[in-house]
């Protein structure tokens, strides 16, 4: 049988020809030709856009628009987006952060994904070719039963204010190594309180979930030590951590308010 | 946070070798008619610098500059047996095989070059740079370049040399176990000093202060890059490494790198070496094998040091974030209870 | 099986090749360009033994198949000296013993490499960075981590 | 690093010109340009991809294998299974006398670990052979497994390995290796205070960034050309030619720098099978294990399980020690019972102790069989030895560097293994780790010296 690759200028183009059994997207391959290094045989057929709308980043006040070909690299050279550094910087090394894209991270099972967490924080919402918009959170419950055809185009958000955007990942091993857990926070505050919150999890389910009990339990109260403890135990809510060669579920678990605690006290 | 620092201290022993089978490693020396010398052995290259070794040796023994030495190794058709590279055996079995064969070709080669200055061969010495002079009297010389021409072209002469060390084996005794199951030992002695988050039970090893005594340098950056490189798995076995974390449950095992945990570059102990020589009578130079054994006292010493630093001992490798916080847990149930 | 046309600079010579469809670029370059410098060390994009520079950019050659490089500027450890004049780093990763069984160097070296063309005067903390996704076995990344800094250093002095 | 010359200077003379010089390594410039040949830096036409279709379960019997629709699949050159190969039935160590042979090179009637090599699949290319593989039918029928060191040697477990027909390995002296020195019982009947603490460990990989594997080729003149990583070229050379049934003269193993090591390149897994590949298809055929493989099927180091009983005495002198040891050797042999066997010598460690009683096991598992990893027999227990000796120092209440000096062991002192100390040097570390590590001990420690028993 073999591998064949098709490449198509755009993005609506490429969409079409997912529709054919044994097609999967390429985003930068980290995850595909991994698939196909390792004797993958579930497709044969790999299908990928040089689409440069798909590599584009706009921020202007109406909103954020990082296209699925964006990859780490390049957020991590828009200074517009400096508040998303440390989620793209903790994505793999050097030269994988060259190749993985937003679009792909999108779909990085646990413990993997550290970028999508920070979407979720961020309230983003996923584009997707032929079908628009949908909310992210919404996108990763659904996003095994989307089917192959399902082509990611961009992701939109709107930008944190200053200061108010939280990024923490912990890993075994420095400066990259797969996370025990990863926290992305939105919190914002008026006159010593939290006014409004969005907390979201990596590592806590098979993939990144938003911590929406540890959000209500958050808002009106100071960020104090005293403060964020409702949060911290409403952060264990309906969580279902993994156990995998990084760490236990019991240990992600146990970990996961000490380390949120210093996320939001910092 | 809840940091804790302690340290601990480790001291080993390593046996050389594996004599629990027999050990045999054999070497061929030669020259080529212009004065190189090959050394030709099958034993294998990992890493660790063999092949600089064993022109090291070789050359020392023949009195030749290592430059001239090219060592041909790790083919069955060319080179004579080793039993392997393994057991921290190495430079001492090899290291012995080729001294015992350059000591056989340096005395062909003093011998022909004894004939080309009339004078008796153990008058003979060799100056280290290519030259073979009469001792006391360094104008009467012969190059080493002419007398293997010599020796090839006019004397009928194989400057060559075959070594072998053997370790014949050892029988343990059925009921004492009295055995000989290596030959010389390298010591080592480690302090580690940690830090412990017992919030989170992660542990920094923030330095390690290693000691080895390894019988001689041979080539003192090579051992120190191989005591480095030691450590620092010595560390890594502590804390990290495990092909199957929830043992003796075999799920979960790591399929590559992201989840065979190793300390990264962003997770190094300051690392300092101190080397001690006491020469082993039957090592190469009174070399010892210590490339096993720079790899296991940071183990327990890292353990300890979390000891000192928190009280909790984990009695299992490795000795996971996951371990020390439910041993921590452990600790303050008993202090309350 | 399909045979696909690839055509790049390989280390400033330009190179075509047919390849199967699917294969990548280090298969194409160690089987079919005879360039080994690149090594498989897990064909997963978690080792970096692989790691080679593609327009300029620090890749996983495991990772990027060989028909995504046509017209592409591809640069690898082996086309780094210039001769028999070595790259700085070259010199650096000999003078400080920074190699031991050398399967991991030449993608260590790729990786400081591009940190260097970017940050001639990096920190230990970048160069922990630029080589964070190469992993080695035998040094334990100090001599290494030495030896970038060391280069980083050379190249300062000889520029001053 | 500090060249501590000031120790044992009398025992050294320093006057050489190469030995002792920081050279460069003669290999260093490949390595920096890419250029160090590899065993898989080379191509071959007509090179055929070696796939191995592994047991996916811990312990089963096979009932059947049905390799007639891998035949078929476009690009396959061949399939070869057990009863392909000469003398199928092996152990690596019979080369120095050590049996039984309890493994088979491909799976016969039964496997007995989850990755087990069955069948081997032949094709053009890697897809090939990865999509021929999966043709492959071996129907099993699941048996009991036996996954810890505690479940194997209960008294009804199921046997693991019928080549041993109990699930230790069975030495002259018994169950285990044993070692008897002085009277350990009378020791602790003098003991001040006892100890006995348990330590264990999981398997751990070697990890080398170059992954097993070999490249044959078949030569004009019937012979055979390996290129191989092994540790130990003639150890595979001899396990190949018995199990090919091969005079040795056929084969040709050929080295050259190996991308690491440590101890997992001394089994005979890989090339046997891929020379038999190069023999039954006429074409060159290339064996290297898939970096998952290398995590999970190649030999671990064993996981282990140490048991050590102390007697002490206020003053510090250990008394008695006792010590079991456990080691997992997984399904087969492999190394593993001379791993055990060299355990025990290693056993008390660098201190004089005059009662000493130890007992290392060879334990038989449906997992992973375990091999060689650098510190191979000793590692896991140095980790148990100084963490007990740690233990030991706190419990009288001693500082643990001079709990140390008390009970090291020193020239001409009798090992429990009944072998004179020679060439020790273990206090001389001790001390210099004092200075270094700002660790002081008492002056009388400082004093000590490893060649006499006076201080």
């Amino acid at each position: 049988m073999g591998i064949s690759l098709q490449t198509f200028s755009t993005a609506s183009e490429a969409q079409a020809a997912l529709g054919v059994s044994g097609a999967r997207y390429m985003g930068g391959g980290t995850l595909v030709v991994r698939a196909v290094n390792e004797g993958d045989l579930l497709f044969s057929t790999i299908v990928r856009t040089t689409d440069p709308a798909l590599s584009a980043i706009g921020t202007s006040d109406a909103g954020v628009r990082i296209g699925a070909s964006v990859t780490m690299s390049m957020v991590l050279a828009h200074p517009g987006l400096s508040y998303l550094a440390p989620a793209a910087r903790a994505v793999g090394g050097p030269a994988v952060r060259n190749m993985a894209t937003v679009g792909g991270n999108l779909f990085a099972p646990a413990p993997y994904g550290d970028f999508t967490v920070a979407l979720l924080a961020l309230d983003a919402k996923v584009s997707i070719s032929g079908s628009g918009e949908m909310a992210l959170e919404a996108f990763l419950q659904e996003r095994d039963s989307l089917g192959a055809s399902a082509l990611v185009t961009s992701v939109t958000f709107a930008a944190p204010t200053p200061d108010s955007f939280r990024f923490l990942k912990v890993s075994r091993v420095h400066p990259k190594g797969a996370a025990v857990l990863t926290i992305a926070a939105d919190i914002r505050e008026e006159a010593g309180s939290v006014v409004q919150a969005r907390i979201a999890l990596g590592c806590m389910a098979d993939r990144a979930i938003r911590a929406h009990a540890a959000e209500v339990a958050l808002v009106g109260r100071p960020r104090t030590k005293e403060g964020i403890a409702p949060a911290l135990t409403a952060a264990l809510e309906g969580i279902a951590p993994p156990t995998d060669a990084i760490a236990s579920a019991w240990y992600r678990r146990e970990v996961l308010p000490v380390h949120l605690g210093r996320l939001l006290l910092s | 946070m809840a940091v804790k620092r302690g340290r601990g201290v480790a001291a080993v022993n390593y046996p050389t070798g594996m004599n629990l089978g027999g050990d045999p490693t054999q070497a061929l020396v030669h020259s080529t008619p212009t004065g190189s010398f090959m050394v030709t052995l099958s034993s294998v290259d990992l890493g660790q610098g063999l092949k600089q070794i064993m022109a090291q040796i070789c050359a020392e023994t023949i009195g030749v500059p290592t430059e001239s030495v090219t060592v041909d190794t790790a083919d069955t058709d060319t080179g004579p047996h080793c039993m392997g590279t393994f057991a921290s055996r190495g430079t001492h079995r090899a290291g012995n095989a080729v001294i015992q064969a350059a000591r056989e070709a340096r005395q062909v080669m003093l011998e022909v070059a004894a004939e080309e200055l009339e004078v008796n061969a153990s008058d003979l010495d060799t100056d280290g740079s290519g030259n073979i002079h009469v001792k006391g009297a360094p104008s009467r010389s012969i190059s080493i370049f002419d007398t293997a021409l010599a020796a090839h072209f006019k004397h009928g002469r194989s400057i060559s040399g075959r070594g072998m060390f053997l370790v014949p084996r050892s029988y343990p005794e059925t009921e004492t176990g009295a055995m000989k199951p290596s030959t010389c030992y390298a010591h080592a002695c480690t302090v580690a000093e940690v830090e412990v988050d017992e919030e989170t039970g992660e542990v920094v090893v923030l330095s390690v202060k290693n000691v080895f005594e390894i019988g001689r340098a041979l080539n003192p950056k090579m051992v120190e890059q191989q005591l480095i490189g030691g450590s620092w798995m010595g560390i890594s076995h502590a804390l990290y490494e495990t092909t199957e974390p929830y043992y003796p449950d075999r799920e979960h095992g790591a399929r590559d790198y992201n989840e065979y945990l190793m300390p990264g570059p962003g997770d190094l102990a300051e690392t300092e070496i101190a080397v001690l020589e006491r020469p082993s009578g039957d090592g190469p130079f009174g070399a010892k094998g210590p490339g096993e054994m720079c790899a296991n006292p940071q183990i327990p010493a890292v353990a300890n040091a979390i000891f000192d630093a928190v009280g909790v001992r984990v009695d299992t490798l490795p000795i996971t974030p996951e371990r020390v916080l439910r041993a921590l847990r452990q600790r303050d149930a008993g202090a309350t209870a | 099986m399909a045979k696909i046309s690839v055509q790049f600079t390989l280390n400033g010579s330009e190179r075509a090749e047919f390849v199967e469809s699917g294969t990548t670029l280090l298969a194409a370059l160690r089987d079919k360009m005879d360039d080994t410098s690149p090594k498989g060390g897990c064909h997963q994009g978690a080792c970096g033994a692989c790691t080679v520079m593609i327009d300029g950019e620090l890749r996983l050659s495991c990772l990027t198949l060989a028909e995504t490089c046509n017209g592409a500027q591809i640069r690898t450890t082996a086309g780094l000296a210039n001769g028999e004049v070595l790259h700085p780093l070259q010199r650096a990763f000999e003078d400080a013993f920074a190699a031991q069984c050398g399967f991991c160097t030449p993608g260590m070296i790729m990786a400081a490499a591009a940190l260097l063309e970017r940050n001639p005067n990096p920190d230990r903390a970048d160069v922990v960075e630029a080589i964070s996704g190469n992993v080695c076995r035998c040094t334990g990344y100090e001599p290494i981590i030495q030896a970038v800094l060391l280069a980083a250093r050379a190249n300062s002095t000889s520029a001053a | 690093m500090k060249l501590s010359k000031n120790y044992f200077a009398d025992e050294r003379t320093d006057d050489f010109t190469e030995i002792g010089q920081p050279r460069p390594r003669s290999d260093i410039r490949g390595h920096v340009t890419g250029r160090t040949a590899y065993f898989a830096d080379r191509t071959f036409p007509g090179l055929l991809h070696l796939k191995m279709v592994r047991s996916p379960h811990h312990h089963a019997r096979i009932r059947g294998i049905d390799t007639s629709e891998a035949e078929k699949h476009p690009g396959v050159a061949r399939i070869i299974t057990a009863k392909d190969v000469p003398q199928n039935l092996y152990t690596i160590l019979i080369l120095i006398h050590v049996g039984p042979e309890d493994e088979h090179v491909l799976a016969e009637d039964k496997v007995r670990w989850k990755g087990e090599a069955v069948v081997a699949v032949l094709a053009e290319t890697a897809r090939a052979a990865e999509e021929a593989a999966a043709k492959v039918k071996v129907d099993y029928e699941v048996l009991p497994a036996v996954l810890s060191i505690e479940d194997a040697l209960k008294p009804d477990a199921p046997i693991v390995n019928e080549h041993h027909g109990r699930n230790y390995y069975l030495y002259d002296s018994g169950e285990c290796r044993k070692v008897r020195f002085g009277d350990v019982e009378k020791g602790f009947a003098q003991a001040d205070h006892i100890l006995e603490e348990s330590y264990s460990s999981g398997p751990i990989e070697h990890a080398p960034l170059e992954t097993s594997g070999c490249i044959v080729t078949p030569e004009a003149n019937g012979r055979f050309t390996c290129y191989t990583n092994t540790q130990a070229m003639f150890f595979t050379l001899d396990n190949a030619s018995i199990i090919l049934q091969m005079p040795g003269h056929k084969l040709h193993m050929v080295g050259g720098t190996v991308g690491g090591g440590f101890g997992g390149k001394v089994d005979v897994t890989i090339e046997p099978v891929a020379i038999l590949a190069a023999k039954l298809t006429g074409r060159p055929v290339s064996f290297i294990y898939s970096r998952e493989e290398e995590m999970q099927v190649s030999s671990p180091r064993a996981a282990e399980r140490i048991v050590i009983k102390d007697g002490v005495m206020k003053d510090g002198r250990i008394v008695a020690r006792q010590v079991t040891a456990y080691i997992d050797a997984g399904a087969y042999s492999r190394h593993s019972p001379y791993g055990a066997q060299k355990s025990a010598a290693h056993f008390p460690g660098p201190y004089t102790i005059s009662n000493v009683a130890i007992d290392s096991y060879c334990v038989y598992t449906n997992r992973t069989p375990s091999s060689a990893m650098r510190g191979f027999g000793v590692t896991i227990g140095d980790f148990a030895l100084e963490v007990q000796t740690d233990k030991l120092a706190r419990l009288i209440g001693m500082d643990p560097l001079e709990f140390r000096f008390i009970n090291a062991y020193r020239d001409g002192d009798m090992k429990a293994h009944r072998q004179p100390t020679e060439g020790a040097a273990l206090i001389e570390c001790m001390q210099e780790a004092s200075v270094i590590a700002g660790w002081p001990v008492s002056e009388r420690f400082m004093k000590m010296s490893s060649r006499t028993r006076e201080g």
